[in-house]
């Protein structure tokens, strides 16, 4: 695949080339349900540069995929409310953007894939038909067409026999299958950002290692940013070139990969990082972190992990944590970021 | 590292025994005479020894039969053929009612800790409904205090008798399903991936309850999972199974540090370390495509499709679970070689 | 999908001789309880001439002995029904004598007629209220939807056409007719009786009527299929395409809406068979509903046997229907 | 081991399905007033006397509709009916075998489609193939025709002398081709229950067919039939309605809102208005309670439709 | 003005009147026997006579002359030149092949009863076969029946029938306006169906499309009608209302011309100025009647019988169904009929509860904590009429009452029986006008015949003593004496004489409704009525 060429001015005016890719900066996103209100991102910030991986880390509830909505949006406001922040592509600022032109950027220059590629796709359309659309409804092209399309994608997203296949429905599609299917859909219009909101989740580890191959292929062939949401740090470690890791609508470190898995300056990083069973360690019984996630209604005061943390003091308790930076390019957001940065183990 | 558990144990009796267990399930078609025109083969002649006190780990992939097989071994499916001794008594074709004395010894701990609980009935209920299933496990009078005690033992606060399920967490939940299974103080316990839907930060609680479990009470777990790095910590022995077939069975450094059947060494590749330091050290095999539908698999060997030292020897023969000439443990392949793939190589 | 549809026409058969027996065992019992139905053929208070009577028995086919015995299910006369339906005979009415296959050749439609207009009605007004119901959810237009929706269902049908017949319709037959004259459409749309010089016409405003039966649960449904669907992780994923509202409710909601609704409507066709029972009474239609009623009540036995088999077929085709549209509508309903 | 005794979750929001429901439903005020004409219309059904001192059966023919007096006031507050009954009287009165009529079908349809239903997707096979036989003939018959076959074979076979008597003859009827749409929705409930792993964790502690299914089968099956109840109820009232102009169902002299209201329909058109209001309104007003509750239910119970 | 006059569309309804029709059985003369197939076929055939809207009684039409010596042996004489529509001639063989039709059992039409007094009538009605020669033993079986012809039936000569009865009857002139004895031309029983959907007539209208059971049909005036009763209008259209239906709606928009409004609508109507000056009110010649189960022992005391009587208040019940539609009746013979007015029940048919309490009394009262059970078939009014009834009895006497209702052939079935264990409804409406039908078909025959169980030589022997007397007058005479045994008797207490109230819109004029044949929903003379301009 060689360079692509794109008129971005088109689709977003006012695009800046010398800014990054994609910024999200203090992004707070919140629920209402039933009279309450649920923060379930709060002040999420990273950067993402071209042909970067970026992964976003966390436990279930942490927040991670309403963040990639948000960058997307295409949450259901209501319940959903942005309150705060800004996503930036090319520094522009999406959140101030009209609906017309947040439509143009969808599909254009942000895609995402999503983890259950079954219930993503519509069962009731071919999946030809699924990714045809898009050529459709944002080049306009003739029906004909986008079907020929469809079949280039999904043969390079290395479905076989794909001339045949683009006419079927996704139900006859085996899980691995889907989820290529999704991923095509997703590189359609070639756009710069991929967002791949734990695109393997459902999968088992053969054809797990299958899809991260094809997307760290793809990446690279189109020098286009991904943000990658898992919870599984082992696919993190194999793919990733910067961390993010959200605790509780947050995001509590941020690093390149080897300073993540090797100096951790979070203590829920290390806990983690901890209690992960290795295939190729053994040890008889597993650390973990004690207590339960956090309900993002009722969050606790002070830094929401210190009902659970290791070197919770009082401070904690009380006082939410700064954005500390223990060195360069790694931040944490920890009272005792130096100091968890600083024990090695 | 070799042989350093299980052969030491041979001189005692297994306590689950299986042998060439086969499952069938019949797909029938028809308006008032169904005829049957075809079958899926979920498990097909699997053999398994249990010894007390340890942990017999299955892994494969999705839809290889290993719940299937679960279901077997308690006694929820009935087998197509083959026997399933239980302490040396055959349980495998015995109606509901002649299996329930054998159902105190054998009990099954599920999945997915939001389905297994009933949501209409309290903790305390769920819990204590195994001793109103046998009443003459325990008298009545006691088994409140019975319920409590199960509670505290699986690390929760005996008050929460009265809550319902959905009051508390996944590994909460999963730790009732285990008081549950525990009431009636079973020798084995399978464990049908007990795990996987929990997230990391608590699967490891699970996980050191399930062990402390069985060094308090000389338990004898089938553990189930598709994630091989949590079964190759609880697993004394594994069993790798694919499309209804043990490929490779072995303790855990003969399957992990020493894998010999392609397939074994396919899935050891795939799991991902967290460990960034490793990236692209790692002998890494990415096998093509999915794993075939159990209604016609493949003749020969299941896993020639994807296998890439298949010859046409496999397409015809079935390889047996055999040590093999210069083996070290049972591997169901012709071309079986050791083959390092957890450790960085590069 | 040939070999699905053989085995659902199999399993419909069997449905439609497991109907036809019943109803056949319980006008013999009607009859062996109730008295012999020939008398009627004498019209008035009078006494027939035994050998007359016996003559009309003999007409009839209820001179078996079987029909004085309580509890006999008549198997005989219920083999030479069969075989004459078989070979498209449908006998005759006891009241006139009339053929009861030219009878259903008149009624038939006229209840199709009424089906016609009363599925339009529900479907229009259920989709359009439904629709909007589901956009506000949780808003006023929801809860006023739903209510409105409720109490017109509370309404017995009966009821609302008895008001229009006997308040409404004269003074605005003669206002319509006073504007457009009385041969115009208007003139005969709001007639308060059906009248067969102007089968469509007037027969629209019971269709109308009779549509509201089961207005309440047809948008209940509605609503809910679709604010699943607005739901859905496919909608989302359109939306993660750029495309618009509009696009998405056209290509990825309705259609997948339209399953339930479909459903729905399968249901409502036994439903609305009820309806029309009082509907046709009420406005003086000569269809099925009415036909069976009165069959029932005159105990004209094989009338109610041919009419309730033509119901049932209906019923058990439209469910045929109803599967196979599952399948165009959605794929992964595969029947080989 | 400290990490084991976690900390007390989301401790509020306790109770099961049930109770949330009812908590949801208390605060809506389309069920409150539900609630209170439903109180009100048992309250005519239990206790006649409550509401009128006067016999419905003393009826002098001269005195036939006569119209209401002013302020409801007089002889006859309500005025009389047709018969020249004191029309309250007989209004009130009439309740009781409405609702009597009601609840009697709804309970008998619900009873025997809850166990048809369970026994079919429980245990399958030829049972199942028989029930869902019986389901399809039942529904091919559609409810009205059904019960004007039934009725017809039984007219004037019963007196009716007491309560029961009255409403036997259309209770079997309604009740026969009533209890279809319960087994259905009890059956499906009960084949996706069926597999729930908690059943089966049930079946493998031992526990015999009929301890799944009453203890755990029958309270997930029972949700889906109890949303349909009240609104059921409601239908059933207007088919008695329906009936009773059709000139079958309850019979006079003994009188139903049905019956009162066939009647009126007939002397509406007339101008004795009021002997067709106060039956529709009661009616109306109670199907409408009946529906709303129904509505209200449905939604607390499947918080998906919220 | 009428907008159907301006819309001239469909066979010049200028024309055209509009009239309400209930469902017909058969448009062949013989087979109808219902008032609303007569309704239609007294308007295309002639019959032998025309009965008087006035007084009801028979005027020759296609006969020139009926006469009889003994009552028994009938000559008539048909006028001379009369044809069917189709230009078949109206002679003695149309007739007698009408009849013959009807007569025959294999046929199976409902006014085969008709000519049961003729000689030959039980050739052509044989019984069944004894049972030892039924094939299965489950059927019955006839043996094939040969004779074809009535043999009391022979055409003296072409013009003249000659018919012999097998018993003398006075009445039988009466008889012959009616449906069984009309014409039927030869081409209309080659080809029958044809001629049930387009009957070949002699009367003065004629339909040029077939009538459709369903749907009405429109008859037009036969241009070349050379009989005495002509029609004035262009044409005639019936819309038919099935049983339940009924025209009133349709009459207010003007869509009919002549309808009788149902019960509820009556007051409306009746209050309404603009409807006064076409409405006509006349005594229907049916009635109702209370009948008693002589043959249960509860009710064989006949001041039990007489008590009853008395508690019913008739004006009170009238005033339950509407007052203008019933009379309160003291007779077993209306007066609009020939012989009727005799007023025969006097004060036993008059309100009067002290009295009914004290007969009751006198006749030892009524059992303690038995109901009466008062049995009625269930259509129409006839529910709320006789719970009316039972609600005066019950007031009067203290007796409790239960309403038995069932569907007409089962009432029929059981009260035949007698099966009945209480009151029964009987209601009646005349077949020809003579107070002999009145009292011979319902009480005579004997206790096991009728279905009141009554018997009585005397009364018995006054109905055979009228049957042979020499003029109608005295026969006449001789019934009402049976009816005053009757009275006496008192098998049956009369209740109600119907009323009907029509009326017509104001496009009609010279609407005259024949007293005995009109129909339940509105009917007129339709040889004279016309169309104002
Ligand atoms: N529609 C919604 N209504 C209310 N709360 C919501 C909604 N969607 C998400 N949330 C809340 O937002 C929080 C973050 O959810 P999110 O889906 O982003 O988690 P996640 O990190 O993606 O978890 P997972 O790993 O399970 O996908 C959760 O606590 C959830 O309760
Ligand atoms: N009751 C059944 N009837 C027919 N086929 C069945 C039945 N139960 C399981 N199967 C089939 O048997 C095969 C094995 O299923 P099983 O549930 O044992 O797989 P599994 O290894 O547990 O997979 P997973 O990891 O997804 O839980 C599957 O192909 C499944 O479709
Ligand atoms: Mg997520
Ligand atoms: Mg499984
Ligand atoms: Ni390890």
């Amino acid at each position: 695949m060689a360079e692509t060429v794109r008129v971005i001015g088109d689709t977003l005016p006012g695009a800046d080339f010398n800014s990054p890719l994609l910024e999200v900066d203090g992004l707070h996103v919140e629920f209402r349900v039933r009279g309450e209100r649920i923060p379930a991102v709060r002040g999420a910030s990273f950067t993402l540069e071209q042909g970067r991986t970026l992964a976003v880390v966390g436990e279930s509830g942490s927040g991670k995929s309403v963040t990639s909505q948000a960058i997307m949006g295409i949450l259901d406001t209501p319940p959903a409310k942005i309150t705060g922040g800004a996503v930036r592509l090319h520094g522009v600022d999406l959140l101030e953007q009209n609906e017309e032109t947040r439509r143009a950027v969808r599909g254009n220059h942000i895609a995402i894939v999503f983890q259950d590629a079954l219930s993503a796709l519509n069962p009731l359309w071919s999946v030809g038909f699924q990714i045809g659309e898009l050529f459709r409804v944002h080049r306009g092209t003739s029906r004909k067409e986008a079907r020929l399309k469809a079949i280039e994608l999904l043969d390079q997203v290395g479905i076989p026999d794909a001339k045949n296949r683009v006419g079927h429905y996704p139900h006859q599609f085996s899980g691995g299958m889907r989820q290529r299917v999704m991923i095509a859909m997703a590189l359609a219009l070639d756009p710069e950002v991929l967002i791949a909101d734990e695109p393997t989740t459902a999968l088992d580890v053969t054809v797990q290692a299958q899809i991260m191959r094809l997307l760290k292929r793809i990446q690279t062939e189109r020098r286009m940013g991904l943000i990658l949401i898992t919870h599984d740090l082992g696919v993190v470690a194999d793919v990733a070139d910067e961390v993010a890791v959200m605790y509780a609508g947050e995001v509590v470190e941020r690093a390149g990969i080897r300073d993540v898995f090797k100096r951790p300056a979070h203590p829920y990083t290390k806990a983690l990082l901890r209690a992960i069973p290795r295939v190729d360690t053994v040890g008889q019984e597993l650390e973990v972190i004690g207590g339960l996630p956090p309900n993002p209604a009722r969050l606790p005061g002070g830094c929401p992990f210190h009902p659970r943390c290791f070197a919770a003091e009082d401070k904690c308790k009380t006082e939410v944590p700064p954005w500390a930076e223990p060195a360069e390019f790694h931040g944490s957001r920890c009272h005792f970021a130096e100091e968890v940065y600083a024990d090695e183990r | 590292m070799n042989a350093e558990l299980g052969q030491a144990d041979r001189g005692v009796d297994p306590v689950l025994e299986a042998k060439d267990l086969v499952k069938h399930f019949p797909i029938q078609r028809g308006v008032v005479v169904k005829r049957t025109v075809g079958h899926v083969q979920a498990v097909d002649g699997v053999d398994l020894k249990l010894y007390p006190g340890k942990t017999l780990g299955v892994v494969g992939e999705s839809g290889c039969g290993k719940s299937t097989l679960a279901k077997l071994l308690v006694g929820l499916e009935s087998p197509t053929s083959g026997s399933i001794k239980l302490q040396g008594k055959e349980i495998g074709n015995l109606s509901n009612r002649r299996m329930r004395p054998f159902r105190r010894d054998i009990q099954l701990v599920f999945q997915d800790p939001y389905t297994s609980l009933n949501p209409r009935l309290t903790v305390g209920d769920i819990v204590g409904e195994p001793f109103e299933i046998h009443p003459e496990v325990v008298p009545r009078a006691k088994r409140a205090g019975e319920v409590k005690e199960l509670l505290d033992m699986v690390g929760l606060s005996p008050d929460h008798v009265n809550r319902y399920p959905h009051q508390f967490s996944g590994g909460q939940r999963q730790r009732i399903g285990i008081a549950r299974a525990l009431a009636l103080r079973p020798q084995v316990l399978v464990c049908d991936e007990p795990v996987s839907a929990l997230d990391v930060s608590i699967q490891g609680q699970v996980i050191n309850l399930l062990e402390r479990l069985q060094n308090e009470l000389g338990l004898a777990y089938v553990f189930i999972a598709h994630d091989l790095s949590v079964v190759r910590h609880i697993a004394d022995e594994v069993a790798v199974m694919y499309l209804g077939k043990v490929v490779e069975q072995g303790t855990g450094p003969e399957i992990y540090d020493h894998p010999r059947h392609p397939y074994t060494q396919a899935l050891l590749s795939a799991v991902p370390v967290p460990d960034p330091d490793l990236r692209g050290q790692r002998d890494e095999i990415v096998l093509q495509g999915d794993v075939p539908s159990p209604i016609d698999p493949p003749s020969g060997c299941r896993f020639r499709t994807r296998c890439w030292k298949a010859t046409d020897h496999c397409a015809e023969e079935v390889p047996s679970l055999d040590v093999g000439d210069n083996g070290t443990h049972p591997t169901a392949c012709f071309y079986a070689e050791e083959r390092d793939v957890t450790h960085a190589v590069k | 999908m040939g070999r699905y549809v053989i085995r659902r026409l199999l399993q419909a058969l069997l449905t439609l001789g497991i109907v036809l027996f019943l109803l056949h065992y319980l006008t013999a019992l009607s009859v062996q309880i109730r008295g012999n139905p020939a008398l009627l053929f004498f019209g008035g208070d009078r006494t027939p001439d035994p050998g007359m009577l016996a003559q009309v028995e003999r007409l009839y086919g209820l001179d078996n002995k079987c029909y004085e015995r309580t509890g006999d299910p008549c198997l005989a006369p219920f083999v030479d029904r069969l075989q004459n339906f078989v070979q498209g005979d449908f006998g005759t009415t006891l009241n006139g004598n009339r053929d009861v296959g030219q009878l259903l050749a008149i009624y038939i439609p006229n209840t199709l007629r009424l089906f016609i207009f009363a599925t339009i009605t529900l479907v229009a007004v259920s989709m359009v209220l439904g629709t909007w119901a589901a956009r506000h959810r949780g808003k006023f237009i929801d809860h006023t939807v739903r209510g409105t929706t409720i109490l017109a269902d509370s309404i017995p049908v009966f009821l609302i056409l008895l008001s229009y017949v006997y308040i409404v319709a004269v003074p605005l037959t003669r206002w319509a007719r006073d504007i457009w004259g009385t041969e115009s459409f208007m003139g005969q749309v709001f007639r308060p009786n059906y009248n067969p010089d102007y089968p469509w016409t007037t027969i629209i405003i019971p269709g109308i009527i009779v549509g509201t039966v089961g207005l309440a649960s047809m948008t209940r449904l509605i609503r809910a299929s679709q604010l699943e669907n607005l739901g859905s992780d496919f909608v989302r994923t359109a939306k993660a395409k750029g495309l618009k509202p509009l696009r998405i409710t056209i290509v990825h909601v309705i259609r997948n809406s339209m399953i339930p609704i479909i459903t729905g409507i399968g249901f409502l066709f036994a439903f609305m068979l009820s309806g029309a029972v009082l509907t046709e009474g009420v406005m003086g239609i000569p269809g099925m509903g009415r036909m069976i009623f009165q069959a029932v009540q005159r105990q004209e036995g094989n009338l109610v046997i041919v009419g309730l088999t033509v119901s049932a077929v209906v019923v058990v085709f439209v469910s045929l229907i109803v599967d196979l549209l599952y399948a165009v509508l959605d794929p992964r309903i595969r029947y080989e | 081991m400290s990490e084991l005794t976690a900390p007390t979750p989301t401790a509020e929001r306790q109770a099961s399905l049930w109770s949330d429901a009812f908590r949801t439903m208390r605060k809506r005020p389309d069920v409150i007033i539900a609630s209170l004409v439903l109180l009100f219309v048992f309250a005519m059904a239990a206790f006649p006397s409550l509401f009128t001192d006067q016999d419905p059966t003393v009826c002098f023919g001269r005195d036939a509709k006569q119209r209401p007096g002013t302020w409801f006031t007089g002889e006859h507050p309500l005025g009389t009916d047709a018969f020249g009954c004191d029309f309250a009287a007989t209004l009130v009165h009439g309740t009781r075998p409405t609702i009597a009529l009601a609840l009697s079908v709804i309970v008998a349809s619900v009873v025997v489609g809850l166990i048809l239903g369970i026994l079919a997707g429980y245990y399958g096979g030829w049972l199942d193939t028989l029930i869902s036989r019986a389901l399809d003939v039942f529904i091919v018959i559609p409810m009205l025709m059904g019960a004007v076959l039934i009725l017809s074979l039984f007219r004037g076979r019963v007196s009716t002398d007491t309560l029961a008597e009255t409403i036997a003859v259309p209770f079997l009827a309604l009740s026969l081709f009533g209890w279809m749409e319960f087994c259905r929705y009890t059956r499906a409930a009960t084949l996706e229950t069926k597999n729930l792993d908690y059943v089966v964790a049930a079946k493998c502690l031992g526990a015999s067919d009929r301890r799944i299914m009453f203890k755990h089968i029958l309270p997930n099956a029972i949700v889906p039939v109890t949303a349909v109840v009240p609104t059921t109820i409601g239908g059933i009232i207007v088919t008695e309605a329906a009936l009773a102009v059709l000139g079958i169902g309850v019979q006079p002299p003994a009188t139903s809102w049905g019956v009162l209201l066939s009647k009126g329909t007939e002397w509406a058109g007339g101008g004795y208005v009021y002997l067709f209001a106060w039956p529709l309104g009661l009616l109306i007003l109670t199907v409408f309670a009946f529906a709303t509750f129904g509505d209200a239910l449905r939604d607390a119970l499947d918080p998906k439709l919220r | 003005g009428d907008e159907s006059d301006v819309d001239g569309e469909g066979g010049g309804s200028g024309g055209t009147v509009n009239m309400q029709i209930g469902e017909i059985r058969s448009l062949v003369p013989g087979g109808s026997g219902e008032s609303e197939g007569y309704r239609i076929m007294k308007n295309v055939y002639d019959g032998l006579v025309y009965y008087d809207r006035e007084t009801g009684e028979p005027e020759n039409l296609v006969a020139e002359d009926i006469s009889s010596e003994d009552n028994t042996v009938w000559t008539i004489k048909i006028k001379d030149g009369l044809t069917f529509q189709n230009g078949e001639p109206v002679n003695a063989d149309a007739f007698i092949r009408s009849w013959d039709r009807t007569a025959l059992a294999s046929n199976s039409l409902p006014l085969n009863y008709f000519f049961a007094t003729f000689e030959g009538y039980a050739e052509m009605n044989p019984d069944p076969l004894p049972e030892d020669q039924w094939a299965d033993p489950e059927v019955p079986e006839w043996a094939p029946i040969d004779v074809t012809h009535l043999s009391g039936v022979t055409a003296v000569d072409d013009l003249t029938i000659e018919v012999k009865l097998s018993a003398p009857f006075i009445g039988f002139p009466t008889m012959l306006g009616y449906e069984a004895f009309y014409p039927v031309a030869e081409e209309c029983l080659a080809d029958l169906e044809a001629c049930e959907a387009k009957p070949i007539g002699n009367g003065p209208f004629m339909f040029e499309e077939p009538y459709d059971i369903e749907s009405g049909g429109t008859a037009v005036r036969w241009e070349d009608y050379a009989g005495d009763m002509p029609a004035h209008i262009d044409a005639v259209n019936w819309k038919v209302y099935l049983e339940g239906d009924d025209c009133w709606a349709d009459f207010l928009t003007g869509d009919i011309d002549v309808c009788r409004p149902t019960a509820a609508d009556y007051e409306n109507a009746m209050n309404d100025p603009d409807l006064e000056s076409r409405h006509i009110q006349q005594d229907d010649p049916s009635i109702l009647m209370l009948a008693f189960p002589l043959y249960d022992p509860q009710y064989q005391d006949v001041n039990v019988r007489r008590a009853i009587s008395m508690a019913i208040d008739r004006e009170g019940v009238a005033n339950v169904v509407g007052p203008e539609r019933f009379y309160a009746l003291d007779q077993w013979v209306p007066e609009s009929i020939l012989g009727g007015g005799t007023h025969s029940c006097g004060e036993y048919c008059t309100y009067d509860p002290e009295a009914a309490a004290a007969l009751l009394e006198e006749a030892g009262g009524w059992p303690e904590g038995e109901k009466m059970q008062i049995w009625v078939n269930d259509a129409a009014d006839n529910v709320d009429i006789f719970r009316a009834i039972g609600d005066s009895i019950s007031q009067s006497l203290g007796i409790e009452y239960e309403l038995v209702t069932l569907d007409f052939p089962e009432f029929l079935a059981t009260r035949e029986e007698h099966g009945v264990d209480g009151p029964f409804r009987s209601g009646w409406s005349p077949d020809y006008n003579l107070n002999e039908n009145y009292l011979e078909p319902i009480y005579g025959g004997g206790a096991s015949v009728n279905d009141q169980g009554y018997e009585n030589a005397e009364y018995d022997a006054k109905i055979a003593e009228a049957g042979s007397a020499a003029t109608l007058d005295e026969a006449v005479a001789l019934y009402a004496e049976a009816e005053a045994i009757l009275a006496n008797d008192m098998p049956s207490v009369p209740v109600f004489g119907e009323r009907f109230n029509y009326f017509y819109t104001e496009r009609l004029e010279n609407v005259y409704v024949h007293p005995i044949y009109s129909g339940p929903g509105g009917d007129c003379e339709l040889r004279e009525v016309t169309i104002a301009e």
